[in-house]
């Protein structure tokens, strides 16, 4: 299989994620440059953190509009699998391939720290190498991560069993209180209906090593890696 | 000539800052405000003879200015 | 008509020469070398250039004993930043600086847009930035100004760096009375750079051409530099310079353009503009290559129209870098600036003569020379004096303070002061994470990075405790330097270089320039006994208001290298049951 | 009832914000714009009987709305 991750100006994570994919997973990798008009060639697109175009007006809003967002819209209706981490979850609902809004954390501060987050589905491509109901430890880092969906693209989302990660506590509980940004339902990551588009704030390419305290992140590059196997 | 455009989160979506700025306010004895929400207002210079631009001013604002999903947007020509 | 008529310039005196900021020997002196009165620009970019903060006049004489070498040095002070080795070819570029009366003045954008000025120091010389750290002093948070501050500084350094992609990866906060109008921002940035990969700022080779790049001049922060140099007063509330607003994102894209160039051979020097922006930079060039250089300042992108060239010899602009390509490779040049959507203008080119010429429009309106401009600047031996009370301040009797009653209360005081209460409501608000090389997070001693491509770590640690070297600054100098390498020993990495921040007073006074004396005495006789030599540092005077002098707080950060990263010690207690030793006395 | 406040840079300033929204629409196409300056626009539900409050609203727009180094406001009742 080979992978790609999309370079937009100000994008910040590209480094970390093609070093968890090329040099950790052992995955064929390239960079997409944002002016690219075409993803010909690649399984598995990545949409890494970062400050895409600042984040200015709104984050992801800018990055939208590049042509390379063109051709990931394309390449993932075609069936090919996207992974949006962070600002790359935000390009994902800004441009429409994910449902929701991702706005200013409930303090309207930045938060970087590890979080628990519970797996709710375990049965896509993306989570398949993790349980129903594992908690990962996981960091997060973001000003805006706070999910915004109404309440009938909520029952949606949970109708379709779309909400991959929940922000918890170190036992898998569930509250206001562990919910680090204010988002709806304590949502830390959803995919689309298809199972081939998933976007989440944490980040798991800062946990796949033991030396950076802890490897959580680690399986869910090993689960896409073996979902596409043979791609 | 300027062309202004407000946008701003709609009813329904909560706004953080809004809600912080007005605890802010109330702590301070404003307690003569009872709610505050925040937008942008984007101000766009254009040439003259705006009638020709209408249309685009709208296509910018729905597909660029605001996100339909949580913002209203306003244009104050 | 010239432009001296056009812009309605001043004729020059000495009396508009002190109105500038100069003193009256200085604007002599500056007489003298030019043989002449200088014109109204020229008096601008002299002021600038002989300002404290740029010349270094009042602490130029301490910091000469301060040891500076070692094997593994590869660059000392004098360059935008440090240069140590770490393994082989792999290099470690760093600096701290101060943003201390921007950041008085507009918390956020002072805090934000001092991180990128280091950031700039250190990819300047080709190093791409691995962490940052940042040092912190503010009054005690019994107040809304303090807490505006605090806030407002915290959250420039999270917005600058977090977009910019850097981990902040720690730091210090103490708050004391004496920084209640004088709060201190000190910015520390180290990058990785190959050795056979490392940039100076040269202007050589004749003809070649003078390539502005980055953002667009603006009318920000005229003047910048002199006002670090003058004490907070009425006064200079009213000279202010307008405030610098950072764009993070602007300099993301200069730092991939800048090292996507520095991969090619198409150029020879690059400066980052800093304080006195262009005037301080183009005089380096030249004077470091002993040539000279000609600018056309109508070249220079602008974001004004109207912008005289005065002001664009003096604004403070963030995001801005002057290079010098070789001859022929403009057009390679501006393509790589072209792919990250910046600005690349060729304004000008390196000369022969010594001078730094400046035109406009076809006149020529400066022409002063490099080098004994840069090399005559002022020096000063203030003289210092040990204060009359310092005696008192030291025999403190420790049984004056209330005792709370018992050790737990004791405890309980302690851990509720702001000063050793934990710090995560700070770095909670950093990147610390991004670019996947933070072994140890904030919280530790230490901060500890693993280097890819390498099996060893970089340690950093930065400290100063203030109240030290206020009550015996030589005692206090030595501790900063002892604090913070026993902060990078016990991660398991050895000291190995400084780079310092010197906040202090108003140095006209003898007590303040005694407490700085005394300070570095004591830091140089520490860095030499550990063998961490000072590569780089930076620092800021006239660090009081109506009067008031800040703690004397000389800032020390401390690289240490750890050869193998998977012995380090972590700070914790790690498992239930281990043995705990005390060891030193 | 409501009032509003627009807070936006003062002229000279840079406005990077501003700058990246002009970049993309011109990119994009929309050449006839020529200058964009973002600012922000805050609304407040406040008790009836305005007049009362002028001076106070006057006191919030200068001491928390705005920053007066950088900012001007604009009330518009
Ligand atoms: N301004 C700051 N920015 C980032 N990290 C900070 C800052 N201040 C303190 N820290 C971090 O908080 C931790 C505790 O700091 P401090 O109380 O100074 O510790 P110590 O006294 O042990 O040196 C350290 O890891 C330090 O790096």
């Amino acid at each position: 299989m080979k992978a790609g991750v999309v370079v937009f100006p100000g994008s910040n994570c590209d480094h970390d994620c093609y070093y968890a994919l090329n040099s950790i997973l052992g995955i064929n990798t390239e960079y997409i440059w944002h002016k690219e008009g075409s993803v010909k060639g690649f399984d598995l697109l990545v949409l890494p953190g970062g400050f895409s175009y600042g984040d200015y007006l709104r984050c992801g809003a800018i990055a939208k509009h590049s042509p390379v967002v063109d051709a990931v819209v394309d390449f993932a209706e075609k069936g090919g699998h996207v992974l949006g981490i962070c600002n790359g979850f935000q390009v994902l609902t800004e441009s429409g391939l994910l449902p929701g809004a991702l706005i200013r954390n409930k303090n309207l501060k930045f938060i970087c720290e590890y979080v628990s987050v519970i797996v709710e589905n375990a049965k896509t491509g993306f989570t398949s190498y993790y349980n129903d109901g594992e908690i990962l430890n996981i960091p997060i880092a973001h000003m805006d991560g706070n999910y915004y969906i109404d309440e009938k693209g909520l029952n949606d989302l949970l109708e379709n069993e779309q909400v991959v990660f929940r922000y918890c506590d170190a036992d898998g509980g569930i509250s206001e209180e562990d919910n680090p940004n204010g988002s709806v339902y304590n949502i830390a990551g959803v995919i689309n209906k298809k199972g081939n588009i998933m976007g989440m704030m944490p980040h798991p390419e800062r946990c796949c090593e033991p030396l950076l305290g802890g490897n959580h992140g680690y399986y869910l590059f090993e689960s896409i890696k073996n979902f596409l196997k043979g791609a | 000539m300027k062309v202004k455009v407000e946008v701003r989160f709609k009813e329904g979506v909560l706004d953080p800052e809004g809600q912080t700025i007005l605890n802010t306010l109330n702590r301070k004895g404003y307690d003569f405000v009872s709610d505050v929400r925040v937008g942008k207002v984007i101000e766009l210079e254009v040439e003259d003879g705006i009638e020709r631009y209408e249309q685009k001013i709208e296509e910018i604002c729905h597909s660029i200015l605001a996100n339909p999903i949580i913002e209203d947007y306003r244009i104050i020509y | 008509m010239g432009v001296y008529e056009k812009f309605k310039y001043p004729g020059v005196n000495l009396k508009v020469a002190m109105e500038m900021g100069l003193k009256e020997d200085e604007y002599k002196n500056a007489c003298d070398i030019l043989g002449r009165e200088p014109n109204y620009i020229e008096l601008g970019v002299i002021t600038a250039m002989w300002s404290e903060h740029c010349s270094y006049k009042s602490s130029k004489k301490h910091l000469k004993k301060f040891p500076t070498e070692a094997e593994w040095v590869v660059q000392g002070p004098g360059e935008n930043a440090g240069i140590i080795e770490v393994d082989g070819d792999i290099c470690a570029c760093f600096k701290v600086e101060s943003h201390n009366h921007p950041s008085y003045i507009e918390p956020y954008q002072g805090a934000a847009t001092g991180v990128g000025g280091i950031l700039r120091d250190v990819f300047t010389m080709g190093a791409r930035p691995v962490c940052a750290m940042n040092s912190l002093r503010f009054g005690p948070l019994n107040n809304d100004e303090s807490v505006h501050l605090l806030e407002g500084v915290v959250s420039g350094i999270a917005g600058y760096g977090n977009c910019f992609g850097v981990p902040t990866v720690g730091g210090e906060i103490y708050f004391h009375e004496t920084y209640q109008k004088n709060p201190l921002v000190n910015a520390f940035a180290l990058g990785l750079v190959d050795r056979d990969k490392i940039f100076y700022a040269k202007a050589e080779g004749k003809g070649n051409p003078i390539i502005y790049v980055g953002a667009k001049t603006g009318k920000d922060g005229i003047h910048g530099a002199t006002m670090a140099s003058e004490e907070f007063s009425e006064e200079s509330e009213s000279k202010r310079p307008n405030v610098q607003i950072g764009d993070p994102f602007k300099e993301k894209l200069l730092l991939e353009a800048c090292l996507e160039l520095m991969q090619t051979d198409y150029i020879v020097g690059i400066q980052d503009m800093g304080a006195a922006g262009l005037s301080s930079s183009s005089f380096e060039m030249a004077s470091k290559s002993d040539t000279g250089v000609e600018l056309d300042l109508e070249k220079v992108p602008v974001r004004e129209t109207g912008m005289t060239p005065y002001e664009i010899m003096l604004s403070e602009s963030q995001e801005r870098m002057l290079l010098i390509a070789k001859k022929g490779y403009e057009s390679k040049v501006k393509e790589i600036f072209d792919k990250w959507d910046l600005d690349a203008e060729v304004i000008g080119k390196v000369t022969d003569d010594g001078f730094v010429r400046l035109n406009w429009n076809g006149e020529e309106v400066a022409n002063l020379p490099a080098k004994s401009l840069a090399d005559d600047a002022p020096v000063y031996d203030r003289k210092y004096a040990e204060p009359e009370n310092q005696s008192q301040i030291k025999n403190f009797d420790l049984s004056s303070v209330d005792d709370p009653g018992g050790y737990p209360a004791i405890l309980a005081r302690m851990l509720s002061n702001p000063n050793i209460a934990s710090k995560k409501w700070v770095y909670r608000q950093y990147d610390h994470m991004v670019q996947t090389n933070t072994v140890f997070l904030p919280g530790s001693d230490s901060a500890l990075l693993r280097v890819k491509g390498s099996n060893k770590g970089i340690a950093v640690s930065s400290d100063c405790n203030g109240r030290y070297c206020f009550v015996d600054p030589y005692e206090g100098g030595k501790a900063a330097v002892l604090e913070s390498a026993l902060n990078v020993a016990v991660s398991g990495a050895r000291p190995k270089a400084v780079s310092d921040c010197l906040n202090f007073g108003n140095p006209e006074k003898e007590g303040v320039m005694w407490q700085f004396v005394r300070s570095t005495d004591g830091m140089s006789e520490a860095c030499k006994i550990l063998n961490t030599p000072v590569v780089s540092g930076n620092v800021s005077f006239y660090n009081e208001t109506e009067s008031k002098a800040i703690l004397p707080t000389p800032t020390v950060v401390m690289v240490g290298v750890l050869d193998d990263i998977n012995k380090r010690i972590p700070s914790f207690f790690n498992k239930r049951g281990s043995n705990i030793i005390v060891a030193g006395n």
